[in-house]
């Protein structure tokens, strides 16, 4: 069992949440009793409504705010948000101009939203939906629709949240979220596993000089296993496994992130951010924006992904936009 | 009747407590781990508020109320156990359409159930989900009925159907959810959703032979 | 020993800075080898040069840039910056107004910022120093001045940073400097150790049921070895400690941060931060400004210290200051 | 002169590369764990220098080298060696105040390394620092020169100094530096620093006396 700082697993959720809202009461609220939602924007816009699971943090819950989502849904550990919770957070989210959700390519998110997105519907809160489906270990490129969602999440929320804080309209904000979902592309490794607190039971088992290439948001198993690698070899793998899957490798604008999945130091985090700027520019690319740190991880888990945003003139000013969100500024 | 059932909810509802270590490794091999919990979460849920039921709760209110409950856990499994357990409620509430003997009542209920999930996930058999342990319900209870056996004996193939069902998908790759990413690596160990179905479904049937052994 | 995505241990320090400098190059630059400098500041103000060794990322690099620290001497992993690099970030920060030094009080960094200040007095250059003495665990209350400096250097750099940013004299920001370190009390826990990479060892041993309470950042082994324990009771701990080294315990308004050290869950911080604010609020104190997150950590170690500054109208105005630093927005 | 001090120079910084591991342990048994991978650094800084010195460089030019090579370290072991080697390098450089034999000028180089050392630490003997390694070290020349023995004699006689010195100091208790917040718990294992210089001497001791003999 991983040694952890909590009380009661079956508290721990509503644990974290209490303390986030304390701890960010300048810029998000508690509605009912899992939906975090910004402090009342200054005019209707459309609303942008992000979620998921817990144990992500500071995913989903920092990405609230100005500039960014209007909400956030909050499910248990690494499970989907409950269709009332998913409800609650679009009515939280909604101005009057409609609902744009954006949240992970995972089968239980879809249900629990798609529930509550039939019901707000009937409400009469016009709800569209856009899927992250960043990761590109998840699925072959011919299945794109089958990729899941990872830190790319986090970019897309950006230009996504901009988009609507500028007042566009929900046809412009949704087709944003797609534009920039389309432009994104993520991978990551896994150096040690982490545990659901309550289950009792790491979700693998690496032995010493192992990692695993490829895995998921929530330490499923990936594409393989392999020989540690250093922080160069790693890069040269994410960066080259995204670019093969690019229409073409080279000549692009791109914004760079690097995130740590938990439990790998900021040192490692840096050192592979230079590793995959480098591996990049030598494939004829051009990093112009970067992110580097903990954006959406997978509790204490050792590890890290690159994701590369391919940038024309609007995702990169999207991307500029300022934003004060309770974990996320600019 | 609705005695009867609340035992066996609160039945299930310890199985699955005493087995969220099991759950939690097994979706942990190719999943994400958090079936265990997930489970045990529901678990809780379920026991509140069966607490807060009317007295005059029927067998249908108390169905919708554990729909309810597993809908407020969220994840893949709570809307899927959501949506069978509502649509159960409203085949068990139905009295005009509901067929005569009590095993053809409990092979239709395990039906739409069966319907249900399916609607909402759309998995089909073989592709290492609970459908692996549900769909070999309904089969056992349809030849139950055919041979026209009684409650009791319906129920005790039922649960160990349900069983050899979720074990046999130890050898199924899985081709729906987070475990299909895996491809050939998801090979080996039973699906915990699966694992689930059939210790849930031995609980509510040991409860209610145990009752009906003891109203003798 | 531990896993890493790093490339050769003795490179690891020059890769991180060549990442950092990359990826922040809107708010910091590099000068010379290992000093992190703050794009130049529009007008003349006070320099505030902060460093320490490596390993500690996002500190202290992160914390240069407008309203904090105008730069960073960088050392190897856990180990002072010599004194070459500390008189060259106070160069880059001197801009005729004079220089604060402020760093955690470690014999290497005094030893090593000592000889660069003489150095840049001979210069010509006013320099003052000020050491960070927050952490109750390192020496008894009595014996404050031997006191090492923990996260609260994180607090301590905000409230000077901004005191210098807004155009204050030498002896006032010294002045807030002392005042904000005299107000400032932390106290952290590991629940695993860290390691140095290269050395091949880790930092202490610890079985899967006993945690390290009362630790230095560097992975020093701390006051006791216990059982583990909740985040209530680790928070109770940290909180009655703190409490009980202040003059009195109760009726403060307090800032509140909550440090992970590398390898904890932020879902745990945000638990741990919840915990430490009741305790806070039961001894009849109120928290009126918080921060969450990694500020200064200990590589991968598992683990978190709670800081707690009393706050007058003067410091929680500095906290409130705006910043742009390359890792701290407000 | 300056070819026997090059080669015991190097045979230095490879002792020193050989313990890292064992360094970084006692390290981090008491303090930051850092102590191998710094003073390894610290050798590759002297190699890097010594490569690039001009042939002509003088015994004080080289010892000032590594002084300079080790203040690039940083740490706390930084400025401790580099002020040390710096007094040494005055001091073998001032011929006209150097003592006459080559015994003598030997106690007289670890005499101003403790007072260099002890001036900028402040530490005494007892306090679990290199200070308890340096200082035998001193008394053993000092005791050397009083029994004129002669320079071979000597030097094994430090190196065996710093070394039991070293030993020593896994009975101590820190009160100096890192360590020194442990209090009794940093008892039992040796200190990083001690042991990293009675590795040093040792190595630089050999490679004299390797010298002698191979000139012979
Ligand atoms: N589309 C689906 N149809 C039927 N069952 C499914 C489907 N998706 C998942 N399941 C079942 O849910 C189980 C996983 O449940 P759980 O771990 O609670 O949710 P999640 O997959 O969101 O983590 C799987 O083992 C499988 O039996
Ligand atoms: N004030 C001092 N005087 C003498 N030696 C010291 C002093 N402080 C530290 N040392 C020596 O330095 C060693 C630690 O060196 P190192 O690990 O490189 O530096 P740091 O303590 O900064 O991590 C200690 O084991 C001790 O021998
Ligand atoms: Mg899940
Ligand atoms: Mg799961
Ligand atoms: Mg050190
Ligand atoms: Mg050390």
């Amino acid at each position: 069992m991983l040694k952890k700082l909590i009380n009661d697993p079956f508290d721990a959720v509503d644990e974290m949440l209490d303390g986030f809202v304390a701890a960010h009461a300048d810029r998000v609220r508690l509605v009912g009793e899992r939906v975090v939602a910004r402090i009342a924007p200054d005019r209707a816009k459309v609303g942008l409504v992000i979620g998921g699971g817990s144990g992500h943090e500071p995913a989903f819950v920092g990405y609230v705010g100005h500039g960014l989502a209007d909400a956030a849904a909050v499910g248990n550990i690494f499970a989907a948000p409950s269709p009332d919770n998913c409800l609650e957070a679009i009515r939280a989210a909604s101005a009057g101009m409609g609902v744009l959700l954006v949240y992970g390519n995972y089968a239980g998110d879809i249900m629990n939203f798609g529930i509550a997105a039939e019901r707000a519907a009937a409400e009469g809160i016009e709800v569209r939906t856009v899927l992250v489906t960043d990761d590109v270990a998840s699925a072959p490129n011919a299945e794109m629709e089958r990729r899941r969602g990872i830190a790319g999440d986090v970019v897309v929320f950006k230009c996504t949240g901009a988009m609507a804080e500028r007042g566009a309209m929900l046809d412009d904000v949704e087709r944003v979220a797609r534009a920039v979902n389309a432009a994104t592309r993520s991978m990551g490794v896994a150096l040690s596993p982490c545990e659901v607190p309550g289950a009792g039971r790491l979700s693998f088992e690496l032995s010493d000089d192992e990692i695993e290439i490829g895995l998921g948001l929530h330490g499923e198993p990936g594409m393989r296993r392999g020989p540690l690698l250093t922080a160069d070899e790693t890069a040269e793998i994410l960066v080259q496994t995204i670019l093969a899957d690019l229409p073409k490798p080279s000549g692009h604008e791109v914004a760079l992130l690097v995130n740590g999945l938990g439990a790998t130091a900021q040192l490692d985090l840096y050192i592979l951010y230079r590793a995959a700027r480098l591996a990049l520019e030598r494939a004829g690319n051009v990093v112009i924006r970067s992110m580097v740190g903990e954006f959406i991880t997978s509790l204490e888990m050792a590890g890290a992904s690159v994701t590369v945003t391919l940038l024309d003139d609007e995702l990169r000013d999207l991307l500029d936009d300022p934003a004060r969100a309770a974990r996320f500024d600019r | 009747m609705s005695d009867g059932l609340s035992a066996a909810i609160l039945a299930a509802a310890d199985s699955v407590d005493a087995a969220r270590q099991e759950l939690g490794r097994l979706d942990g091999a190719a999943g994400d781990g958090d079936h265990g919990m997930t489970m045990s979460i529901g678990a809780r849920n379920v026991r509140r508020r069966l607490r807060a039921a009317p007295p005059a709760a029927s067998p249908a209110d108390l169905l919708r109320l554990v729909a309810q409950a597993m809908a407020d856990v969220g994840g893949a499994i709570g809307p899927l156990y959501s949506a069978a357990l509502t649509a159960v409620a409203t085949e068990v509430g139905s009295a005009a359409t509901n067929p005569a003997g009590d095993v053809a009542r409990l092979r239709r209920a395990a039906e739409v159930a069966e319907d249900a999930i399916v609607g909402l996930g759309h998995a089909g058999p073989g592709d290492k989900t609970v459908i692996d342990a549900l769909h070999p319900v309904v089969e056992s209870l349809r030849g139950a009925e055919a041979r026209s056996s009684g409650l009791p004996a319906a129920i005790e193939a039922a649960a160990e159907a349900a069983e050899t069902g979720a074990a046999s998908t130890a050898d199924m790759v899985a081709r729906i959810g987070r475990a299909s990413r895996l491809g050939e690596r998801s090979r080996g160990l039973p699906d915990a959703g699966a694992t689930s179905f059939a210790i849930i479904v031995r609980a509510v049937a040991d409860a209610h032979l145990r009752a009906r052994t003891g109203n003798r």
